[in-house]
């Protein structure tokens, strides 16, 4: 990464609040005993208290691998991420995470239970607090029908969707979501982002977002953060206050998408041929 | 003192113990002592588990073969010094075969199975060494070990009784191989250990630690009085100690078939120890015993109850 | 496309106005047959009956009963062994003896699991301790169990305790490792740790190893049991149903013999049966981690 | 249903094909000692050969049902599903699913092994044939760089395209694909669906495909079956031959889009609030 | 959306021209001790030692030899045992009938579950068969091996059967049952079936509880080996390390009974660690299952 991505943004626009995270020359790497990977190279960027922040990048360039960095999974190889100026050590209650797989939801748990059980564990509610709690995210997310369900009975979309209550219901220091609508269908999608945007206006969080749809990018976010091809190196940050929910189709928007789409394309031809960084065949 | 703790095995060679406990003779003889004893009785099977539990503390007066007393006697010798209290009784030990070729212990072939409790360790397999030894010289003492099979007692009696199985041979004890003549007709008597060791013998023994013995005189001298008393009561009246072992033992065996084996002659309920120092030469020679006795006595405890021995 | 535009014109789009849905119509009846086939406990009554008739068959074809007793004779003595009452105390107290050595066992290999899960250490001792002691018959134990509890329960406890505790922990470990590590992830994301963390999410998630480690725990429990009964034989008559069937058998009543083993059998099937078939079904399989 | 639209379609315009795939009221439930959960309520539909067939409809309408019941997976409870006019009985390799799970590939296969061992099994192809078609497909998904690797190691869009290219690599009588490109970024979609397309064209085959964009509908299908929210109704059929891979943002697109969109939007309010369809307290 | 205009103008975009990656640099180097700490087989004999010197402790303290000899006099006895050629001689002679035993036991295992994984019969037979004869003891078996198979190899084989199959069926069957749906649905769409479906797919996807199963059945297997040589004991001379322990426990030689037990766990451990722990590595946690 160049020297300019790696400055101290904050330093150079003094007037910004404090970066509520902060992601300093992050490089990812999963070590086997074959083989080592490199998942992120070098990544840098700041969060600010509440603001949307999105990653986005193509399959495979380490946007899941930087979330679970950032909720405390995976350890950085070289750089730092801090959060509120404490390294980031260990997962934790204060950073929640919506996984991308459809296998987050404890299958011994009701629907219900599933969204109550970390209230109360984490946030000490009573358990009646927790369930009331839950329903309330429930509903949001369309499920109240389910509530008693397991979660081996619900569709894919449907076990996603208990999962977005789950972290919408924490209300987490950040919420750290990887691709949460990928699953759902446009109406119902619509509807989850409608929610999110409503709970932030409600009462603004800080919101770390993975997708890979440009267009949800663009209205979900704030800020968006664009990864290249595997491993993940930043390419461009971009500013995308400026559009809402009711921004799609207009001309500006599009205009934001199509030079994201772009940033996308243009990168140096056949992006795929040389993805797999085989390092060493380390024997660890 | 005050406490004696007693393990037994399974058997009618136990038969002294059971009537010195249905009599509550033991108390009796404290009493007279003047020491209150709380006797446990226990029930252990096999001469390890019995060995374990006298040297671990867990019991103060065990009871086993001459093969064991001899055994553990070597083996904490200088140490535990553990030596025999008394004897329970000379009982014969049948090799009983239900192969009509065979006669004689010269006469079992490779096709023979011989099942002891354990293959040349057990009293019945030094014995069978012995007569090996007798007939084949010494260096072939063994030779019949090599046929020999650890069965408990149980399984080989069941198998000597209903055929059908490799097994054609059992040097048993009583009442097992009293079972398997009356069971079989094809059953006879191959090989009597009185034969082999010179005359009636003591089979069964009692054996405690020299600590034990030092610690708790009263209870160590009421202890053999009793014995002294139940074996005189068994003498006198065999019917009754049938009866009493059919109580205390709560064993489902014939009674009529338990009277004829105590009044069997072969069987003598004697507390002196009689016949073990042809074993105890014989295992010393062979090497299961490193220590040489010079006789019988010094396995046993100098006691005037068992002085009367040989 | 390339499709060419009139196939579009040959099938007409069409579109449906939904009414609201009322006339869902109630299960469709299921064949007796079938009905009957459904019940778990008809099913196996059935192999039960099975084996007696074989067992019977085989034991008048041997026609040795010293041996091999019948079905129905073995019977009459199990019921001679129930009328006098005989049988359900020494089963008593042996499963009062077993369930306490089979707790304790649990409980530590819960414990050494624990550990091993959550420390390089612990892992390493669990694995060295598995492979060196589980091998170990219980003989071997015996000596050490008198020097420390003397005769009576507490032996029998440690070595039943012995017999429980490494199959137990492998499996338990088993199943903690193989917990998805997604899942493992959202407990560690509710701030979930330790014993919590093993509680919560480890031990919901390893169920079905769980449960069969407490399978096999259980049966090598009786075993060791009866085995141990054997050589620790009885108190002042106090005996459980491993001395029943030694003693039985030194009287060369095979009959009851086979009579304890047979008690032996049923409080196994009425284990898997009642506890365990139960809690796998309110467990594992409504929850869908098992068939 | 309505009972125009159980008719017999083929049977009303005679110079159509026979269909390969008939669907017929098929109903579709998933039944547990506790509750009976109907997933779709007679559906019928017809997919001609060489259709590309979309099902597209809201989360937990129904459609991954509907596609394990055409796999022979989930039996259908009313109704009959025919595929050459012979009913679906069980799973077979004339039917190869992509399934919306990411779980879907054994772990114990490195990525080549996955898409070539079907290959050994059910096409009978020797190994190094089964792997030499095998890396020609894993490169169509941009996969060439990790045919060594093992799935756990692979990122969420990764997966699925192992996936993908297996489901291709089989070119099966009917392919069945659930949500196959939802975890995959704007780019590499893209570049899916021409691959998928491409495939088409160079040989037709017939295709089942599941997806909740109404745009990725208009492209890859020239058919789109509507499904009510759940239980899944047939709401519409559409047709969509006339839109491919250049049309997005054209008039006539967008006009198509705004319909489907609209259908969807249509439904009587609060479409959620009913969802569960709680027949019976059963003890099957 | 409502964030006030001027906090994107605060924050200027930017772009990044990346250059083709090629400054990777190598490993760092890990520090000794983590190196060290990293060898397996250096910290289980750390473990190893430490029992060692407890035993030897122990022993010492409890000062009682015949019932607990001390390492050092149980390793003068192993050595003296594997310099006369007893040792080994025996060793190999049970571990000759242990792997027929335990081999048998696998595939009737496999068999049971096989059948029980694909008809509802099958099923319960073997739930049935596992609940009842699981907890017998192997001493029951007793007269039947005797009935069917005589004294000897044949009747020390049934007894191993007997003791590994059940523990191997359960965990195998946990495992084949908690196979993940989606998993199945994928071997089945292959169009696998019967056998070739339990090979490819239920195997490898259980393989965590299989050889959980297949660690505890070994270890079950010693166990009834060693304690079912001291009854089926063979003829002297070919006694295995049962018999060993057997004869020399009969005879109060009891550094020499550890010394039997010592290489029933040697054994124990170079099979869990070049055995189990190989095939772990290569399987299970190569692929992402196990940790
Ligand atoms: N557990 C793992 N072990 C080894 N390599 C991994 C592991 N997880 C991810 N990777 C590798 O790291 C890289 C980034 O993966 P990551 O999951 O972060 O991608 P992603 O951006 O989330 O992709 P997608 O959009 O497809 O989900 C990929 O090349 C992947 O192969
Ligand atoms: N195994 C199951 N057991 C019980 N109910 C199930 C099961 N699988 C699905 N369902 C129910 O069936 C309905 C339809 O599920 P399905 O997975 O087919 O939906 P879908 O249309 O694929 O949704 P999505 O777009 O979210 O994947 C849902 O209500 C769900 O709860
Ligand atoms: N069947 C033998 C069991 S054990 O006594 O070795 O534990
Ligand atoms: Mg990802
Ligand atoms: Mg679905």
């Amino acid at each position: 990464m160049t020297r300019d991505a790696t400055r101290e943004l904050s330093a150079v626009v003094p007037s910004l609040p404090d970066p509520l995270l902060r992601v300093r020359g992050a490089t990812l790497e999963y070590r086997s005993r074959e083989r080592v990977v490199r998942a992120t190279h070098r990544v840098s960027f700041d969060v600010l208290p509440s603001d949307r922040y999105i990653l986005l990048g193509p399959s495979g360039c380490g946007k899941s691998s930087l979330l679970k960095a950032v909720a405390g999974f995976v350890p950085v190889r070289e750089g730092s991420i801090e959060l509120d100026g404490k390294p980031v050590r260990e997962p934790g209650p204060d950073r929640i995470v919506v996984f991308q797989e459809f296998d987050q939801l404890p299958p011994w748990k009701t629907v219900l239970q599933n969204v109550a059980f970390p209230l109360q564990v984490a946030r000490k509610l009573s358990r009646k607090e927790a369930e009331a709690r839950a329903r309330h995210y429930l509903d949001k997310v369309g499920l109240s029908a389910f509530v008693q369900a397991y979660p081996h009975t619900l569709s894919g979309g449907m076990k996603q969707r208990v999962a977005i209550a789950r972290a919408l219901a924490m209300q987490p220091r950040i919420l750290l979501m990887d691709e949460p609508f990928a699953a759902l269908d446009a109406l119902t999608r619509r509807r989850m982002q409608e929610e999110l945007l409503a709970l932030w206006e409600d009462a603004p969080f800080t919101l770390l977002f993975v997708t890979h749809s440009i267009d949800e990018a663009l209205v979900v976010g704030n800020r968006v953060l664009l990864l290249s091809p595997h491993p993940g190196r930043v390419r461009a940050e971009l500013d995308a206050h400026a559009f809402g929910l009711h921004s799609a189709g207009s001309p500006a928007f599009q205009a934001a998408s199509r030079r994201i789409h772009d940033l996308l394309f243009d990168e140096p031809a056949v992006p795929h041929a040389a993805q797999a960084q085989v390092l060493a065949r380390a024997a660890a | 003192e005050g406490q004696l703790r007693i393990a037994e095995q399974f058997g009618i060679v136990y038969l002294l113990l059971n009537v010195a406990r249905d009599q509550q003779l033991i108390e009796k003889h404290g009493k007279t002592a003047g020491v209150d004893i709380a006797v446990e009785w226990r029930k252990l099977s096999g001469g390890s588990a019995v060995n374990d539990a006298l040297l671990s503390g867990s019991i103060d007066i065990a009871g086993a073969g001459v093969g064991p007393l001899l055994t553990i006697w070597d083996r904490t010798h200088g140490r535990q010094n553990v030596k025999g209290v008394a004897s329970l009784g000379n009982f014969p030990y049948y090799l009983v075969s239900n192969n009509p070729n065979v006669k004689t212990i010269a006469d079992f072939t490779d096709k023979d199975r011989i099942a002891v409790p354990a293959v040349g360790v057990s009293v019945q397999s030094r014995v069978l060494q012995l007569a090996s030894a007798k007939l084949w010289g010494k260096e072939q003492y063994n030779k019949l070990d090599a046929i020999s099979l650890a069965v408990p007692h149980p399984d080989a009696a069941a198998a000597i009784i209903s055929g059908g199985t490799e097994i054609t041979g059992h040097f048993g004890n009583p009442p097992f191989q009293e079972q398997e003549l009356a069971g079989n007709p094809n059953a006879r008597i191959v090989l009597n250990s009185y034969e082999v060791l010179g005359g009636p013998s003591s089979a069964t023994v009692l054996f405690a630690t020299e600590k034990f013995r030092k610690e708790n005189p009263k209870t160590y001298k009421a202890f053999q009085d009793a014995l002294a008393e139940a074996a005189a009561f068994i003498t006198a009246k065999p019917e009754e100690a049938a009866d009493i072992y059919l109580r205390v033992t709560g064993a489902k065996i014939d009674r009529d078939f338990l009277i004829k084996i105590i009044k069997n002659p072969e069987i003598q309920f004697k507390v002196a120890p009689q016949n073990t120092y042809a074993l105890a030469e014989f295992m010393h020679e062979v090497g299961a015993i490193k220590n040489k006795p010079a006789s019988w006595r010094d396995y046993f405890f100098d006691d005037a109850l068992t002085a009367q021995g040989s | 496309m390339a499709t060419s535009p009139d196939i579009g014109a040959l099938r007409p789009e069409y579109l449906v106005e939904l009414e609201p849905l009322t006339d869902i119509e109630p299960d469709r009846r299921v064949s007796l047959g079938a009905r009957l086939w459904s019940q778990g406990w008809l099913r196996k009554s059935l192999i039960l009956i099975v084996l007696a008739v074989l067992w019977e068959a085989l034991a008048r074809y041997q026609d040795n009963d010293l041996l091999l007793p019948g079905f129905l004779q073995t019977a009459q003595a199990f019921f001679d062994g129930l009328a006098s009452g005989e049988l359900v105390q020494r089963a008593g107290l042996s499963l009062g003896v077993l369930v306490q050595g089979y707790l304790a066992g649990i409980t530590l290999a819960f414990i050494l699991t624990s550990l091993a899960v959550s420390t390089q250490p612990g892992r390493d001792l669990l694995a060295t301790l598995t492979a060196m002691f589980n091998p170990l018959p219980a003989i071997a134990l015996l000596p050490l169990a008198l020097l420390w509890f003397g005769l009576g329960e507490g032996s029998l406890i440690f070595v039943l305790v012995h017999s429980v505790v490494w199959a137990v922990a492998l499996s338990m470990y088993t199943g903690f490792l193989s917990v998805a590590e997604t899942l493992r992830m959202a407990g560690r994301n509710y701030g979930l740790r330790g014993l919590r963390y093993v509680l919560h999410i480890l031990v919901p998630a390893a169920l079905p190893s769980i449960l069969s480690g407490l399978k096999i725990g259980w049966a090598f429990a009786w075993r060791t049991l009866i085995a141990a009964e054997l050589v620790f034989g009885a108190t002042s008559g106090k005996g459980g149903l491993g001395w029943y069937i030694f003693q039985n058998r030194n009287e060369l009543y095979t009959d009851r013999v086979f009579a304890g083993l047979v008690a032996v059998i049923l409080i196994g099937l009425v284990v898997e049966n009642l506890v365990f078939e139960t809690l796998e079904r309110v467990t594992v399989r409504r929850w869908g981690m098992q068939r």
